[in-house]
């Protein structure tokens, strides 16, 4: 057992939180804080200023532009970026479709992928769930049959995140309908947005934004040499994808810098002849806070720390689960302090309503699909009971 | 003790329902606009008047057929100015404004939230020196329609009530500085006791959202199907649903009973504090499950669900929040030893 | 809709209140809100005195003791004798065994034991639980095999509360192996506990208390006669002895009592210069203990005020899971109160610590029974869900 | 940052582990009897004096040590005076007890509880003039095995501590009027030390007993059938078992964490107050949810399942409960803006 961090990872640290706290544009970071919604524009130049600094995909084979990081310094990493209001690297990108073609994809593949996935010039956006297909992803019906050297796709995918911004979408296909095991029938294709056939239309959410959409695929055609890895495998391919990421799936530092926010927030609102802070209540719910977020990030760091070999902690198995939970407890906290100044959601100049506490209301209830995405709290739990705990259900 | 509504009152819950029916409009995320169709469709059934006395144009009902409207209107999950005009109308007194608010001829809102500062129901930066007044209230509720408006401020002998009849909006906020504004007859008391009112059409809009959300979500849990079954096969989302329901239940005993004491004590402020408790308890419960238990749906603007939640998570902040009205209930947890609530 | 009680119903209150705080000894009161266990014979002596009263049975038909009470006035009386102290009648007797006699019962059978079931003349204890039979009731396998004119049994029961001061026990048993269905293979037999073949082991529990036994019959010979009702129809009397209780499932005068009571002692526990009632996140807690307890006393009243013709509204249906759970919720409470002097659980007179201090942590976990017997919460919510929900899992 | 044990840590958690398997004995509800027997093998092992310095009579090694014990005593359910020796040892510094008490040649407990009065590391009613002491302490621990104590009194020149070598109870009570008592160098800052060590030890005993109350509940479900099918069908079951092990994991990062600083900043106050919070969140929801899990075998004293929930509850009361830390780490939320553990 060891506490706090060597003298390179201290080092380490020092670098990244100089290079967030300085490099990326303040009005970037503004907006991250306020809760505001970021413009395609804004994504793409933050992604490109860590791109330039070779920290847009560290996690990355060194060939492709990785850095044989440690377990720790990947968290302290994300950390810092969170802790700074920085908007992490694109997921679709860094953390989905990279990998995946890094890990499974054909030498041509990848060098025709790999770079401009990487610095940003290729916009990916993911198809995987479907409007019958959520948490039993394996059901999908989107159908792509092999015609010459090229699929021809059918289907409907559905929570598109960021898709109206997408270049390129990575898709779950049904390559054999006729497969034993509904899992081995499915492969990954990789298809652009601007293909004939595909069309996209907006879901507006309950919080007014748009950052989800429908993608509907009508006899699009797609090149064989597009099909990532082997067919049939799609399913393999998915599931590494989304259990690639270890340290990242909580977003602790994220948490952490909003639980700080919140303490400016509640010293701002005014409550009787003081304000909200001095209310032992309020007071006591985020000494409450911070002992969970403790729990968590020291559990992040455990998990860090120990994986070594590659075998995962099985304490992984807590941190999606508990990480949502604990970001919705936040927000929602966020939300009553701002109280009545959260009625209105209208950003406007002349306010005298500081944008944060406009913002609390649709954030929190943006929030609520942290337990529903990449694998809701109940499959969390489902994995748990079944995978750690050996409870076949 | 009877908690089941009067032949009348069912009436009038029909007439209510009908009238939202016909006068419904799909909601927008963050924007409460008042639907001037059906609040004057309401008036004409005298539902605005409701709880105010024949003589002075009321209907000389009570807060317990009021609370029947308003039921109605969070079930169907429609905004209007429905419980705002009843504040306003309340505060109002004897004003002039009074006549046409509960007419439907003018519309009357309350202003009783000042920026960046937690809920208090008495004025701390609006101050009146004669009918001048100063200081900003912020959000003003409905203030797109460009209402006329009720204000409290803090006055040479204690808290004024002031109607402002043409008040100029920036979006939800209004500067008193300059504005011309006539006080109005009443003190502290009316307004609490209009707040009560407030507070307890609110807590019924948000017990019919709650109504509305786990009837929804029940619907969604017999048709929806993953891995091949309906939804209501995994006994995790079905222990759920019966604990939304026990919210439910729990939050209309409240709500019901605080409707009949308000009949009989309108100024009864430690019933509506552990009213708003209970309905903010079981609010927060049933539209954050509400939403969970759909999944990714209950996140899209097209169904319902979601804006229940967002109008339940609304009503929590108007008019003090569960810690606002703990604490207001704390102070004065040791002046008596066990609850009475039958006498 | 109408507040508040008629004058009849305020003055039945009165009568009740003086009754339960003058009739019935202090001593036993005194004990029940120290919470500590009751004798046999303070059992006897206060539901005696209740019965030479007329108010040990007043829900029975009225030619066997009962008053033909509204579901209002019964909880006017329940509620006053929850607040007064006052131990309620004894449950087997009054509550499960007696209502299935008087409604099922042949005349001779009612006239054989109604009266000293009323009088506690018969002290009755339950045989429904098995080892392997908890919520599965239906599933139960002590057999009873019609020999001649008795009934020869064999098998084991547990969770028999109070079984060691038991005259009598009432037992589901199987006469019906056969049959299509579990549930109609099940009849109801009374048994002499000093019958031959009849023995009891005490189960002791976690906070040192003997409540419950195991009851194991060895060719026990029980006479036909003493079969309730019709054979195989046990089930159904099962499940009216379970059910017919609409108004008492919830104890709220009891944690009303205690709450009050929790009031006094954060009162009366000294912390920093004054006592733990100041501290405004104590008092914030009792506001919250009153406002649940509210709610759910409301609803047992709307209940109680709703249920005519003999339809049950159906907001009945979480009484019994929330009048558990908060019932758990103040004794945890009491718990925390008494802080370090909750840790010796002694009662010495010498003690500088209050007996309810001493007892907070075995009442405390005497009480997570509440949740698990009488149908766990988890068959309360499968009633909700399936029942009133129609979610038919 | 590392929060894997040495090899020396797992050689001494086996050899702790296998002097509780030679000298277990059953629990018995409400009476927390010192097991001698164990507790001078634990001696033997010098696990008595493990945080504290070879010269003077320790093991030289530090809190992560004495906490690997502590959680071998939580998992295996047994009782002796561990965390109260280290503590009274802590307390003691040079006093002629010291050497015995880490020997095990001498039981000597803390007697840092005042009757009717909520946790307070500091004396209240306890007072000395000179060596002479008035108040009372209540409960002090494993008194039926007649301990010396070590107490804290308020003198004139702030906190003093106190050895007692051969005091008399009634019951668990200790007067302290008339009792020969000396005073032991030493100060408010080594109470505040002795306690932080004490939590630490707690908090790994508590570890360990929620653990096993996982561990009994998972294999309860495995084997256990209702309804002809065992019990890990039942989804809601298995769900809440998943949320008893997001808690234990959450649990014991907080107390290895707690270990690691307490070796480097023994007067850690506020890591103390977050862990006894986390821990204690974490043991009442284990704690209840494993004997609701099992049912009505949870609730019997020949189950073990049933005794880790006893002692949680005595751990969650003892040295200031959730409340009382949240209390005091809310005094301090607004000195800094983010949390920064890794430094």
């Amino acid at each position: 057992m060891q506490r706090g961090l060597s003298p390179e990872d201290e080092q380490f640290r020092a670098e990244m939180r100089e290079f967030f706290t300085t490099a990326i544009p303040q009005d970037i970071r503004d907006k991250v804080a306020a809760g505001t919604e970021l413009s395609k524009e804004d994504f793409e130049r933050s992604h490109r200023i860590m791109h330039e600094a070779g920290l847009a995909v560290p996690h990355w084979p060194a060939e492709w532009g990785g850095k044989n990081w440690s377990d720790l310094q990947r968290y302290i990493y994300l950390d810092e970026m969170q802790l700074a209001n920085v908007p992490a690297p694109l997921a679709f990108n860094a953390n989905m479709i990279g990998p995946v073609i890094a890990t499974f994809g054909s030498q041509t593949m990848k060098e025709r992928f790999l770079p401009p996935t990487a610095s940003l010039d290729i916009w990916w956006c993911q198809g995987f769930s479907e409007p019958e297909s959520g948490s039993d992803l394996a059901s999908l019906r989107t159908t792509a049959v092999l015609d010459g050297d090229e699929y021809v796709v059918n289907g409907q995918k559905t929570w598109t995140t960021l898709g109206q911004h997408a270049d390129w979408i990575f898709a779950l296909v049904r390559t054999n309908p006729a497969a034993e095991r509904q899992q081995q029938g499915i492969s990954m294709l990789l298809i652009p947005m601007d293909a004939p056939g595909v069309t996209l239309r907006p879901i507006q959410l309950i919080d007014g934004g748009h950052e989800v959409n429908e993608v509907f695929f009508d006899n699009v055609r797609v090149p064989a040499a597009q099909l990532v890895g082997e067919e049939n495998r799609g399913w393999d391919y998915a599931k590494f994808l989304l259990g690639n990421e270890r340290v990242g799936v909580a977003p602790t530092g994220w948490i952490k810098r909003k639980l700080a926010a919140a303490k400016e927030y509640a010293a701002a609102v005014a409550s009787g002849d003081g304000h909200l802070i001095d209310d032992p209540v309020i007071a006591a719910r985020i000494a409450e806070l911070e002992c969970d977020l403790i729990a968590l990030e020291l559990t992040v760091l455990r998990v860090a720390a120990n994986s070594h070999g590659g075998k995962p902690d099985p304490a992984s198995s807590i941190l999606k689960l508990r990480g949502s939970e604990l970001q919705q407890d936040v927000l929602e906290f966020i939300a009553d302090i701002a109280g009545p100044s959260s009625l209105s959601w209208d950003l406007d100049a002349e306010s005298a309503i500081a944008d944060w506490a406009h913002n609390a209301t649709p954030v929190y209830l943006n929030f609520r699909k942290a337990s529903i995405y990449g694998g809701s709290n109940e499959v969390q739990r489902q994995v748990i009971s079944t995978g750690i705990l050996g409870l076949k259900g | 003790m009877n908690f089941e509504f009067t032949e009348d009152q069912i009436a009038l819950r029909d007439a209510a329902r009908e009238a939202i029916s016909r006068h419904r409009t799909e909601p927008v995320p963050g924007t409460a606009a008042h639907n001037t169709e059906l609040w004057k469709a309401l008036a004409e059934l005298g539902a605005l008047g409701l709880p105010f006395p024949e003589d002075a144009g009321g209907m000389g009902a009570g807060p317990v057929e009021a609370m029947v409207v308003a039921l109605e209107l969070g079930r169907a999950g429609v905004r209007t100015a429905y419980s705002e005009t009843l504040t306003a109308a309340t505060m109002l007194g004897e004003d002039e404004l009074f006549g046409a608010a509960v007419e439907g001829s003018r519309l009357v809102v309350p202003a009783l939230f000042e920026p960046m500062r937690a809920w208090s129901p008495t004025p701390v930066g609006v101050r009146a020196d004669g009918d001048a007044l100063t200081g900003v209230r912020e959000p003003v509720p409905y203030a797109a329609a460009a209402p006329a408006v009720v204000t409290t401020a803090a006055t040479a002998d204690g808290v004024g009530i002031f109607a402002i009849d043409n008040p100029t909006f920036t979006g939800a906020r209004l500067d008193l500085a300059g504005v011309s504004a006539r006080r109005v007859d009443g003190d502290e008391l009316l307004v609490q006791r209009a707040i009560n009112l407030g507070t307890l059409l609110l807590s019924a809009e948000a017990l019919g959202a709650m109504e509305s959300a786990l009837h929804l979500t029940v619907e969604y849990l017999k048709s929806r199907k993953q891995f091949g079954v309906p939804l209501m096969k995994f006994q995790t989302l079905t222990q759920r649903a019966a604990d939304m329901y026990t919210s439910l239940e729990l939050a209309r005993s409240a709500v019901y009973y605080l409707a009949m004491t308000l009949a009989i004590r309108p100024d009864h402020a430690i019933g509506v504090s552990r009213t708003k408790v209970i309905v903010g308890k079981s609010g927060r419960h049933i539209g954050q499950e509400a939403i969970q238990l759909h999944g990714g749906i209950g996140m899209t603007a097209e169904y319902a669900v979601g804006h229940h939640t967002a109008r339940l998570t609304e009503i929590e902040h108007t008019y003090g929040d569960t810690r606002y009205h703990l604490s207001r209930l704390a102070r004065g947890v040791s002046e008596y030893g066990s609850l009475d609530l039958v006498s």
